[in-house]
């Protein structure tokens, strides 16, 4: 290596920080900001387990980063981390997944974990398309996007993640995009912390994929910059019309609920009742 | 007056009640189900049973999130299972194959029923046999045992539990309606008397390179938790989990040791229960409860002697190749009995047929025990 | 003793699982016997038919299923005409009097019955202790298990709540069956 | 301090979009996958305010202020 | 200057290309799928090419989806089809079974990769012969088709249209990751010379008891929206469609006559490859795309005057297991050659063991072509 | 028949009204109600057809109703449904499940319908509980329920299923318990007529499996009149305060979008695009 | 007029209970499914509302107003 | 003729897979020859190493992977190390001047080469069109198949806007082909 100073976060790494990401995508800054909140919460990483889908949000963690690490099917990663939560309480258990992964074919997973209130964290980088695998339309593709699989242009209009998970009973819900990566460190902090299920949504540039949707092939800064202009803050967006936030991507922290019953100490309960039962 | 229940050392169970009671005596403390008819009271007796003894029981969204939740907990160092019928396998099956080649130990349980579709739930058959070895995509092999009364359905979920742990690898359970509905007498063992097979965990991290699959001899678990920086997926791998999907000889790898890591203890694995064979010119090759049938009618058959004996794979896969080859040079004759149109029968075939007859004996009416009649009458025919 | 096949069959409702179910649970608990029971429900899952069969032996029982039943209990009419043509010569039938009507039945079937719904309203105002009657009736025209064994799993199957009638129905079967 | 690891760089350019203060362009030269990568051209007006090195996606800059590691 | 591609009459072609192009001329008009590699082409080229037939293109939350839209779609009248890899395979054989059972005709593409698991999406295996079978709960007949070259993936798809018309029931094609992705010269007919098979509807409602299903002549389909007031279960049912879940024998009947629908009609069904067999003493048996190695190698070993021949199954199920035993009688030996750990193997040992030698030359390297010396050592070593 | 008046439904049944569910169970009057829609629409009965899961309420139509019926697998009615209404647009396709069916094992087909918005009218029979199988917890049942695999009560909160649909974008959302049959019919007969996705919830009594949790065993009048205490329109609801809500069941017609575009018109449209696109 | 095919009557007690003018009480006699089903007691106070009716979940209770079919 | 096996190597973004498929689709749709063209990507999907192979004959061709090359294109250094091993003696190598460095290879292979990319970018100022510089001097040099048919294939395969731009760079490679 020419340069001899070390990244920060190159602790957090199993070998060399070598992502085989595309140039610029949106999925490496993603995963600077979830171990930036990782250091920050000052729990030790060992503590920490990933549980990852199948799409190339799937490879921020796996094999990268330098703890347990679990990378599982297409769409499943919320039932295998659901299971290895309840079967190990003490973890801090975050899950990434890419939109396809979270809400076409993992959607039934995704509804299911808001309303158990499972403390997970759920990291979803929402490129709006299939990466992976070449392009195709995803739930969250805008209405009209020409895509490998909607050369007409889609005719279906996309999810709103967040409030789905809201609207299924998530007690953290955020958004952001991978420009605002200051306040999404601070938001995965706060998610990590959480006790009960966290969503953070990010939206993120795929500039190969969506790029080409966009007619902005490889052009991570002008998708960025885009971001830039289309944010708006949530305390804002509830002022104006709707017809003002037509094509604006509404950013903030959503939801925070705290008195919600948390399922993993809920069946620590059943399990304490169920044993004096017993007893008795 | 107190009941009786706790203080005995037998018990008149249900063979689904029997199963559940099996997998909280292998120390079971996970089970994540969805319910279906002819396998629920597995769910039902769990969701009490668990949390009394510490463990955890979760009714999960659909069938594909009980498997993955049995296989996510596994990873959290769980002693995880699951039950369900033939659909509920079908749902299961491409996180059956993450669960090979992950090598995750877990107890699957197939409580199966009059099939194909959603079919007839509470009628009895044996349909699912190979959708248990073949049903997930690719070439893996898989641990398959097929209990025939209520005290199997209890020995039988703790050697799962013991060869599941031992190979860290899925053991199914291929049960049916009858056997899963069927109340019989089970003898209860103390726990203290049971050889129980624990997880061989990995003590300590040993490098970016440890060595944490793919070992013909069964490598030791790296399970969550422990610092050992498990990297753990499903896609094609080396020793030490690290994906490579571009090298045949990586995937060649893969598939050959997994392989090899049952089929090379075979012998380890294998059950057979073998009765009257000693001197028999024909046997009789079933397994579940069809071989109480055909138990019957060697029994009856003996009486007019005839030299028949009965020849029941306990564990259905890895499939007893080499024993039926064996048998083989001793009968003249193998009968196949299955409750299905002849699933295992080209097994049997390709191991015997150098060395003497094999011939089905079709159900008359699939999904109903054979009549001891319809047996004794093609024993005669044979000999 | 060889074994014993007992067919039970009623509608839904009348307990004839449970019935066969302590009968299986006193044979194999109490009685260090072997047991297996089984049971079939109609052609649709509500309501409808049951039939529940238990067979009881000093050794291993091979074939779980009752063909031809030594003791056939019938508590409906429909299950009447369904089972009768199962029962062999000499072997026993047992039904409710006011439930059942038998005809046609070869001399040679030992045919017993009793008014266990009738008495269980009557006595106890309860027609859900009809089946202890009737198992206590069973128990005792045929000895086939001890009176105790059978007291002992009902002990163990019924709610406690109701448990006192359930055993005291029991007693007035068997009392009616010895007396028969 | 501004490092960039220029081999590890693929050439995005989003290091130079976000500095607020033009310290980084791009270089003439390709790095070893062939592309060009950041050259810090005016490190003292840097502000060390940390742009550029969260939001590279591949880890490539870091910035260290004095004294603190 | 005008691009050439419409006018000619051959063509240059992906496999998964001359896949979707061969379902449009066989009039598929549905498409339902979701992206997997390498399936995906076949997606992306109808996404465009079934509007412009006038057909639907839909890419579903998942794989559960598919297939199940395409069953729906048929039961609607259309033409359908879904095409994807193993993963998604096995999330579909639930349906897949309904598909069956409900006697809907539909095509079913797996473009088999590397596996088991997510394994290894671009590498070439043929790791899902016996789910394509196996898979779904419950004894099943299929039918399914191993293509070779471009110009299969397209004649092979139109047949498979037309024989899940004329049998009324689900058709694989099994292809692989190579054949998929390797162009080739298709010959493309005039869709005017084609034999089409056109669905067999019934033509107008029969009264309550009509015979709509479980004919082993192949019962007419009562599309939806002609007033034929169709009534259609995955639950075991009679010939008019009634549910009757309690009794065995209508289990049974449902069962035995599907099956026979696809066993007593294999004559029509299947086909083989005979290549250089009238002479030859070994006779290599291999599919898809491992029988052009095995090809080449017959090739070069013919040349040095060694009889040998290749019998491919085009067919794979249903099994080919009366021509094999036929085959056996003229042979010495078989010598199996498949991209697996002998999947197919044990069948056609039970179809030929009786009367030849059946051996298994295992690949050297799962996923890679077999390389022909290997396989002409072997035949030196037998002969 | 002792009877010799005939019920004016009698004429949409495939033979005898001769249903084998429980005495008592909701589910006769959800099928009353979508019968006597049917009658009110005019619409010949041959036009309809219908798709249903397994469940108990799956038997509505199956065998029973005299028209296209197709019975598929659990959870995957709307599935099946979809590619049926694609294949045959100009049917009117009613999809009829129980909730288990709609939301547990059927959750993800349930949400993207609402997002495709396709002309399709769900009838989701929710009886908060899994009624055909044995009273097991079902996503809808309350929180701390003893049902059979909750022996010590549910520690899972419920979904709301109409706030999901219409979070999932459903253009038509509604709900009702048994108790307003009346204003059932006239709901579902809108629904038949919405072009596009219409959800129609009925909270229904299953007095075998739900009763014997409430304590309200067979006792179908007791829960129909719990239904009727319980009820508040969401006009009412409105103005009264989250506390207030508690244990209510708020009903009405939620949602009634009519301008968004439905998935068979715009895959029409596609055709005719492609078509003149080909022909140039 | 109020026809109830009392054999088909499960004997929920659903109809009785919604009637608003209490037309209907359970029968003393049991039907062939062996429940007691409602009868027509007080036809009189009929106001035709048809909750019988629409309420009935085994379609059995038929109300035709008069003239109409 | 028999089978000619030619191995296009690279990396991702040089047209690697274009210039192959052209040359199947000239001979099969356009000189009505048999053709087979597979390709490979490295070892992680994006960026990286590709590999085409493409096989022309007048005969059915069975075994569609090129172990030996007849022709070997290597377009990038690390791919000359990857590939060179398996081309034979008198077979053909061409490589692109300024990208590979060729050495340690036998005096009986025939080694062509020409600045494909520096022409592009020079005289086409587009230096995507270095593959049909490349594919034109391949033709030139080994008249495999005229030139026509890979305009023809060219035309069909190439966006229209580009396709001057294209069919110019191709026959530039020609003429250097020829000439070299
Ligand atoms: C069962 C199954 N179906 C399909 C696939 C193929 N597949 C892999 S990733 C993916 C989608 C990727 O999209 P997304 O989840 O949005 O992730 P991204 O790549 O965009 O980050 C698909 C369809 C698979 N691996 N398994
Ligand atoms: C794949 C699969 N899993 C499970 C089942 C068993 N099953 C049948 S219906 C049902 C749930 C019924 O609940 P619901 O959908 O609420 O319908 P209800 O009976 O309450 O109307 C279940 C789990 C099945 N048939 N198929
Ligand atoms: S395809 Fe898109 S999401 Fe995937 S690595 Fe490339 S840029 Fe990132
Ligand atoms: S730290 Fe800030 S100011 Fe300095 S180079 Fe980076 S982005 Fe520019
Ligand atoms: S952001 Fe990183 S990868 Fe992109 S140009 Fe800057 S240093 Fe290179
Ligand atoms: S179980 Fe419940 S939902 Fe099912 S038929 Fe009975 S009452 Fe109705
Ligand atoms: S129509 Fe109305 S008033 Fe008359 S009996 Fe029926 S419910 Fe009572
Ligand atoms: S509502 Fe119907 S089923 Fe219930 S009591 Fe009245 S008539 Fe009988
Ligand atoms: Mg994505
Ligand atoms: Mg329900």
């Amino acid at each position: 290596m020419v340069n001899p100073v070390t990244h920060n976060l190159k602790k957090y790494f199993r070998g060399e920080i070598n992502y085989t990401t595309c140039p610029g995508c949106g999925n490496g800054i993603v995963a600077q900001a979830i171990l930036w909140a990782i250091d920050d919460s000052g729990i030790d990483f060992d503590n920490y387990a990933f549980v990852s889908g199948i799409g190339c949000s799937g490879w921020i963690p796996s094999p990268a980063f330098n703890t347990d690490v679990l990378h599982v099917t297409h769409g499943r990663a919320i039932a295998f981390a659901t299971g290895l939560k309840l079967a190990a309480p003490n973890m801090k258990i975050i899950v990434t997944a890419g939109d396809g992964d979270t809400s076409a074919i993992g959607g039934n997973h995704f509804i299911h974990a808001c309303r158990r209130n499972i403390d997970l964290t759920m990291i979803c980088v929402n490129n709006q398309i299939y990466g992976m695998t070449g392009g195709q339309i995803a739930p969250t593709t805008p209405y009209l996007s020409k895509t490998t699989t909607t050369p007409y242009g889609s005719v279906e209009r996309p999810f709103d993640l967040s409030k789905i998970a809201i609207a299924a009973g998530a007690t953290f819900v955020a958004r952001w995009t991978t420009f605002q990566a200051r306040q999404l460190r601070k938001t995965i902090a706060k998610a990590i912390l959480h006790p009960g299920f966290s969503f953070v949504e990010i939206i993120s540039q795929c500039p190969v994929q969506y790029g080409k949707v966009l007619k902005k092939r490889n052009d991570a800064v002008a998708m960025l910059m885009d971001y830039k202009e289309r944010s708006i803050n949530l305390k804002k967006a509830r002022e104006l019309q709707k017809s003002e936030l037509k094509d604006k991507i509404i950013v903030g922290e959503f939801v925070e609920e705290r008195n919600v019953p948390e399922l993993t100490q809920e069946i620590n309960r059943l399990r304490e009742e169920a044993l004096q039962k017993c007893q008795r | 007056m107190e009941k009786n229940k706790k203080i005995r050392n037998a018990d008149f169970l249900q063979g689904n009640i029997a199963c559940a009671e099996g997998a909280i005596m292998a120390g079971c403390n996970f089970f994540a189900g969805y319910p279906i008819t002819p396998a629920s009271e597995i769910a039902h007796h769990l969701s009490k049973r668990m949390f009394e003894v510490g463990g955890t029981f979760i009714q999960t969204e659909d069938e594909i999130a009980a498997i993955a939740n049995v296989l996510g907990a596994s990873w959290g160092g769980a002693k995880a299972m699951t039950a369900t019928s033939g659909p509920g396998i079908s749902l299961m099956l491409e996180n059956i194959g993450l669960g090979v080649v992950t090598e995750t130990p877990c107890v699957i349980v197939n409580v199966q029923r009059g099939s194909p579709s959603t079919g007839s739930p509470s009628i009895h058959m044996q349909g699912d046999m190979l959708q248990s070895k073949f049903g997930s995509q690719g070439d893996y092999q898989i641990i398959a045992l097929a209990p025939s009364s209520s005290q199997e359905m209890f020995d039988l979920t703790i050697e799962a539990f013991n060869l599941s742990e031992q190979f860290r690898t899925p053991v199914f359970i291929l049960s049916d309606s009858l056997i899963g509905h069927m109340r019989e007498r089970v003898e209860l063992p103390n726990k203290e008397e049971l050889a129980l097979f624990e997880r061989r965990r990995l003590k300590s991290y040993q490098g970016i390179n440890q060595k944490i699959f793919l070992d013909e001899k069964v490598a030791l678990m790296p399970v969550f938790g422990n610092g050992l920086k498990a990297n753990v997926t499903g896609s094609t791998h080396k020793e030490d989990g690290f994906r490579n999907v571009s090298d045949p000889k990586i995937l060649d790898n893969e598939i050959k040791v997994l392989s090899n890591k049952i089929l090379k203890h075979k012998k380890e694995i294998i059950r057979i229960e073998e009765v009257n064979l000693e001197d028999a010119d024909v046997a009789i090759f079933s397994y579940g409860l069809s071989s109480r049938a055909v138990l019957k009618s060697i029994e009856v058959a003996r009486k007019e002697r005839i030299k028949v004996g009965s020849f029941r794979p306990i564990t259905i896969w890895p499939f007893p190749d080499e024993e039926i080859k064996k048998l083989s040079n001793r009968v003249k004759t193998i009968i196949v009995c299955e409750n299905n149109l002849g699933q295992l029968l080209p097994f049997v075939k390709a191991a015997a047929c150098e060395n003497c007859q094999v011939i089905f004996l079709p159900p008359k009416t699939l999904g109903t025990l054979y009549h001891t009649m319809e047996i004794i009458e093609k024993i005669k025919e044979v000999v | 003793m060889s074994e014993i096949g007992i067919r039970l069959a009623g509608l839904g409702g009348q307990g004839v699982v449970l019935s066969s179910v302590i009968i299986g649970r006193a044979a194999s608990v109490f009685e260090n016997m072997e047991a297996v029971q089984t049971q079939t429900y109609g052609s649709d899952m509500r309501g409808g038919d049951v039939c529940s069969e238990i067979i009881i032996s000093e050794q291993k029982i091979l074939y779980p299923i009752v063909n031809y039943p030594d003791i056939l209990v019938v508590l409906a009419q429909k299950a009447f005409s369904q089972h009768i043509q199962d029962l062999k010569e000499n072997r026993i039938l047992i039904t409710d009097k006011n439930l059942v009507e038998v005809n046609n039945v070869s001399k040679n079937i030992k045919h017993f019955c009793g008014s266990f719904n009738n008495i269980a309203i009557d006595k106890f105002k309860d027609n859900r202790v009809a089946n202890m009657i009737m198992l206590g009736f069973l128990i005792g025209k045929t000895k086939i298990l001890s009176q105790a064994s059978l007291e002992k799993a009902i002990v163990d199957l019924v709610p406690a709540n109701v448990m006192e009638l359930n055993i005291q129905a029991f007693y007035e079967g068997v009392i009616l069956g010895n007396n028969l | 301090m501004i490092h960039i690891d220029k081999d590890t760089c693929k050439g995005c350019g989003i290091c130079i979009a976000v500095c607020p203060k033009s310290v980084l362009e791009f270089s003439k030269e390709l790095n070893q996958k062939g592309v060009n990568y950041p050259e810090v051209v005016n490190e003292k007006k840097c502000i060390l305010c940390e742009n550029c090195m969260i939001y590279c996606p591949d880890f490539a800059v870091v910035v260290k202020k004095d004294g603190k590691k």
